[in-house]
């Protein structure tokens, strides 16, 4: 924590950034923070609580970001992976922004969470992440950390899913999906949900109807977990906001799992490595094409 | 019948006053409710084409006019480009009047200014022939509009018939650059018209509508004239979709356009936060 | 205090649930749903019923529903048939209404009947008969005595009761729910005083605050750094409104189904969206999320208790437990007021 | 919906088909005269490429039991590569669909060419039959149900 403050204070006060998006402590515990002062750095902390992907806030549409100048920006595995996702679809440039990773050993489910990190307390999506530090990153803290052995629950329950029939995988997802209210949180608060005019706004035609009823829920759902296949970094805020609880994480794992199998794609912190739905081979499997 | 289901009206004529501006003559399908129709001048509604959505404007026909409403529009988005498209004879939908409106009794007696931009001349449309319609009422009236270019200016066969009336003074203007050959009217924008126009202040009083550029610059020259804040009148819009106080979205700071408004003062208008 | 005391056991709770489902009224209460989290749903017995706990979003979708029908259309030609719908006016019960819900209901009243009457509001209204029960204390985002409400309030409430040992004591709030206790006597039973237990009182929430100071603050502190500063780690993703007992904002949409028929339906909103206020032409009077984190607290805290006189805001603090970012509107409030309170204040 | 159940049930097959293969393939199977099922609805798109999976949605939302999504074999799009894009999204599409509990043999992908008259026929008799086994899609139109109508203003002859 020490080290992460010091560095804060030193960008600061270098004037090599504006601000420091990291975590602090707030009144219901870890949150973002923007720290402005080099006095302020001290409000920076670094645990197992602070579990927001903070790549969203760097999404071309929080204009007001803007006027804080250049960011220097805390990010963990997963989160440099959406940062990466940024680069790579021109949403943002390598130099505009400056990584400060942090070295991580998975994360609790809620910013709230009291207990200490183990097999049992940590965040689902955290098990079988084989990634204990970012490579996209300008300075790297924290000290080394062991992971937790997957499979994660929620990649065993797309395995349950899928072994049910298409009914009963659509009651299932009748189900889950009557409690969407379509706030389109899980919109707002992805890194990767960064078009300038969302298709779920567009009115001229309207492709999906924005009433939270069976029909307009499908539509967004499907439009959604289409958008981010590729992109997804599997951070897990989508769920984690979600004021239905609707487990939104079994597709956006799904059209993962798709996209691995198929192109053999798997999120990466290279902004380099080219997206799989803008690129092609000839040779791509297309046994379901008649 | 809940508070939000229209009227259903038909579109009865369509004039179109510029290139991309539309009027609409809308008559009640409902016998009962033309014949009971009433509104005051400045007033709202919502017009609705089925299957697009709603769309909020004022009732530029005026309330002495009755079986009949119209309504002026350019077509800018989902809404009125479906109103656009509409023919003589179709249906359409129509709830209202909402809002408050000109206080057109306080100003018997009085002169008044109309001073309108563009597409602004709707709303005081409805005033001016609320006033000519009760011409004795009033004492001297003039009319001062203005627009981007000759094509742009709408009513023109009112516009017409306005500057042919020896009781209405009439000034049109249109943009430098925006005048054809055989403009007969003035060149210049509102502001400037306004000030070289004079009408005076004493027992006067001013309804400015436009866009809010040519109202920022035709305040002041109306107070230099010594028009009070209070007695400068204009109306606001805002993206609305109830029209009644309860969608929530209207609002500017503490006031409600489809509430308070849509008519405020400059005074009002002064004491609001720039939230419009 | 309570007079003309009754209780209900655990066994005619049972028999009254059933009951009220062979009469076909409808019974809604708190209940665990499929990811193991509360929320308000349709019951048919108390298996799963779980009073007590605050569920995750507010009563308010019973009464507001998330989207609804408002009529549909159907064109023939030139001509346009619209259709009017079946009211929403079938009788139900809510059983085990958190309190800062229920007080919700009373609060929105006001606005759905301010000078137009919102129909298919007041028809759920009119035919919901609201029980609820006493709060056990929150957490620390709870906030209702800041608000002029208590854990006990009985605000929007037909009857109010308490747990009282393996039952409830029953208070009659209004005449609905005395006729609602007539109608179903035979499962009450009057309290003889032995039974009554003073429940234990929930613990004192954090947040003192003045609402008066408070809005006094915001109406002269529209431009004030504060608005930037909170919305700076506010996604906008609106989740506040969508648990929220008292935020009503709504769009209204048609929805073709085909070139000729559909629906023209009601949907909630939220101030916390670009969209909510943007014009056809693109301009936006909010044009960031300072104007939209602003507008928020300004309504429930200025704009609403100017025409109301009262808050918009019943201290549930679901707000701030969903909020992805922590944003807690506890601390907010509490630093307006002390601002408010402190030389230079607006609240003196 | 309209008396569905009084007739045998004739399933509803939009499909969606590239303007220089598929759609002349299909133009080919007719000026051939080839016998196939009456139950297909053409749309026209310049190449699969510019199929987005919610076309798909909204067919299903409008009603359609089925869809077939048709264009130029690999190697053979007008625009280069646009079947190649188009290849993987509806990979994707199809393994999401099917994940939600959409059938995924309510979905036809095909390469047909210009000069595939027969196989167009084919594709579609499939899928007519596929579908048709597979029932109406009454559990898409079941997504929204309104409550029943009380009135209907308009109905009265207008003056």
């Amino acid at each position: 924590m020490t080290e992460l403050r010091d560095l804060a204070r030193r960008l600061l006060e270098e004037g090599t950034v504006q601000a420091v998006l990291g975590w602090e402590e707030g009144p219901r515990g870890a949150r973002p923070v923007f720290v402005r002062q080099p006095a302020e750095a001290d409000r920076l902390i670094f645990d197992p609580r602070c579990v927001h992907n903070l790549a969203a806030f760097l999404s071309p549409r929080r204009p007001h970001l803007k006027t804080l100048g250049r960011v220097a920006v805390c990010v963990k595995p997963c989160d440099a992976k959406a940062v990466a996702g940024l680069i790579r679809e021109s949403q943002r440039t390598r130099e505009e922004v400056v990584l400060i990773g942090l070295r991580c050993g998975g994360v609790l489910p809620d910013p709230e969470s009291r207990e200490a990190l183990s097999a049992e307390t940590v965040a689902d999506r955290c098990r079988g992440c084989p990634d204990r530090e970012p490579r996209l990153a300008d300075h790297l803290v924290g000290a080394p950390a062991e992971g937790f052995p997957g499979p994660s629950r929620r990649q065993q329950k797309v395995e349950e899913l899928l072994a049910l029939s298409p009914d009963d995988r659509w009651r299932f997802w009748q189900q889950e999906l009557s409690r969407c209210v379509r706030c389109h949180a899980c919109r707002q608060v992805c890194p990767l949900c960064f078009c300038d005019q969302c298709i779920a706004d567009k009115s001229r035609p309207r492709w999906v109807e924005s009433s939270a009823h069976g029909r307009g829920n499908l539509a967004w759902h499907i439009s959604r977990a289409m958008h981010l296949a590729g992109r997804c970094v599997d951070c897990g805020e989508c769920e984690r906001v979600c004021p239905g609880g609707i487990p939104l994480g079994l597709l956006t794992r799904r059209v993962a799992r798709t996209v691995g199998e198929r192109f053999g794609w798997r999120p990466s912190d290279d902004p380099a490595v080219p997206s799989p739905v803008g690129t092609w081979r000839p040779e791509d499997p297309q046994e379901f094409i008649l | 019948m809940n508070v939000y289901q229209p009227w259903r009206v038909r579109v009865e004529e369509r004039i179109d006053e510029t290139p991309d501006t539309r009027t609409l003559r809308l008559r009640f399908l409902d016998e009962e409710v033309a014949r009971n129709f009433r509104f005051r001048a400045g007033q709202f509604g919502e017009y609705s084409v089925f299957g697009e959505g709603e769309c909020t404007f004022c009732i530029a026909s005026s309330p002495t006019r009755q079986g009949y409403i119209e309504c002026s529009f350019k077509t800018v988005g989902k809404v009125t480009t479906a109103m656009k498209d509409l023919e003589v004879g179709d249906e359409m939908g129509f709830r209202g009047p909402y809002g408050n409106h000109f206080p057109l009794d306080r100003m018997e007696g009085g002169n008044i200014v109309f001073i309108a931009g563009g597409i602004g001349l709707a709303p005081v449309r409805c005033v001016i022939w609320n006033v000519l319609d009760e011409r004795p009422k009033y004492r001297d009236v003039t009319i001062i509009h203005g627009a981007r270019s000759v094509a742009d200016l709408v009513y023109k066969r009112e516009l017409k018939e306005w500057g042919e009336r020896p009781d209405v003074r009439l000034w049109t203007t249109v943009d430098p650059g925006g005048e054809t050959p055989d403009w007969k009217g003035e060149v210049g924008f509102v502001p400037a018209i306004v000030q070289k126009a004079a009408p005076k202040a004493d027992n006067s009083w001013a309804i400015v509508c436009g866009p809010p550029i040519m109202i920022q610059y035709t305040l002041p020259v109306l107070e230099k004239l010594g028009f009070p804040p209070d007695r400068i009148y204009t109306t606001l819009e805002n993206r609305m979709k109830c029209g009644i106080g309860k969608c929530g979205r209207c609002n500017i700071g503490p006031v409600y356009v489809c509430k308070d408004g849509p008519v405020f003062t400059a005074a009002e208008l002064a004491r609001l936060p720039k939230e419009f | 205090m309570m007079t003309n005391s009754t209780l209900i056991t655990q066994e005619g709770l049972s028999a009254l649930v059933e009951d009220l489902r062979q009469a076909r009224i409808q019974v809604i209460g708190p209940a665990r749903v499929s990811d193991g989290a509360v929320e308000y749903r349709r019951m048919t017995d108390l298996s799963g019923w779980t009073p007590g706990v605050q569920p995750r979003r507010s009563l308010k979708e019973w009464f507001l529903p998330v989207t609804e029908p408002l009529f549909r259309y159907r064109k023939e030609g030139p001509r346009v048939l619209v259709e009017e719908l079946a009211p929403p006016d079938a009788p139900r019960v809510v059983l085990g209404a958190y309190p800062c819900d229920a007080a919700a209901l009373p609060i929105l009243d006001a606005v759905m009947g301010w000078d137009y009457r919102d129909e298919p509001w007041f028809a759920r209204r009119e035919a919901t008969v609201v029980i609820s029960q006493a709060c056990p204390g929150g957490d620390r985002s709870c906030f209702c005595t800041a608000v002029g409400l208590t854990p006990d309030s009985a605000a929007g409430s037909d009857l109010l009761w308490k747990p009282n040992g393996s039952g409830w004591q029953v208070r009659v709030e209004t005449a609905k729910g005395e006729a609602f206790l007539q109608q179903w006597s035979r499962h009450f039973q009057p309290a003889n005083g032995n039974h009554v237990q003073p429940a234990e009182p929930p613990p004192p929430q954090p947040l003192r605050a003045d609402p008066e100071r408070i809005r006094a603050w915001i109406e002269t502190h529209f431009e004030d750094p504060f608005w930037q500063e909170i919305s700076l780690r506010c996604h906008g993703c609106g989740g506040c409104a969508a648990v929220c007992p008292t935020c009503h904002c709504f769009d209204i949409v048609d929805e073709p189904e085909n070139p000729v028929q559909g629906a023209r339906r009601r949907n909630w909103d939220t101030c916390q969206t670009a969209l909510f206020t943007r014009h056809a032409s693109g301009h936006n009077p909010r044009e960031d999320q300072c104007g939209r984190c602003r507008q928020r607290v300004n309504h429930k805290f200025a704009i609403y208790p100017a025409r109301f006189g009262r808050v918009l805001c019943t201290g549930c603090g679901r707000c701030a437990r969903t909020c992805p970012s922590g944003q807690d509107i506890t601390e907010i409030l509490s630093r307006i007021d002390q601002w408010a309170a402190g030389p230079g204040g607006a609240g003196t | 919906m309209d008396g569905e159940g009084a007739r045998p049930f004739e399933p509803r097959i939009t499909a969606f088909v590239c303007n220089w293969c598929t759609y002349t393939g299909a133009d080919l199977a007719g000026t051939s005269r080839l016998q196939m099922a009456a139950n297909v609805r053409i749309i026209r798109l310049p190449c699969t490429g510019r199929i987005d999976p919610l076309f798909i949605v909204k067919a299903f939302e409008r009603g359609a039991d089925g869809v077939i999504v048709s264009g130029c074999h690999p190697a053979d799009c007008h625009y280069n590569a646009g079947n190649y894009h188009a290849r993987r999204r509806f990979a994707i599409f199809r393994e999401l669909a099917d994940f939600l509990g959409i059938d995924p043999g309510r979905m036809t992908f095909s390469w047909v060419s210009a000069s595939e008259g027969a196989k167009w026929r084919d594709v579609v008799n499939e899928t007519v039959d596929r579908v048709r086994r597979l029932g109406p899609f009454t559990a898409y139109r079941e997504l929204v149900t309104d409550p029943p109508v009380t009135r209907v203003v308009g109905k009265e002859v207008p003056a």
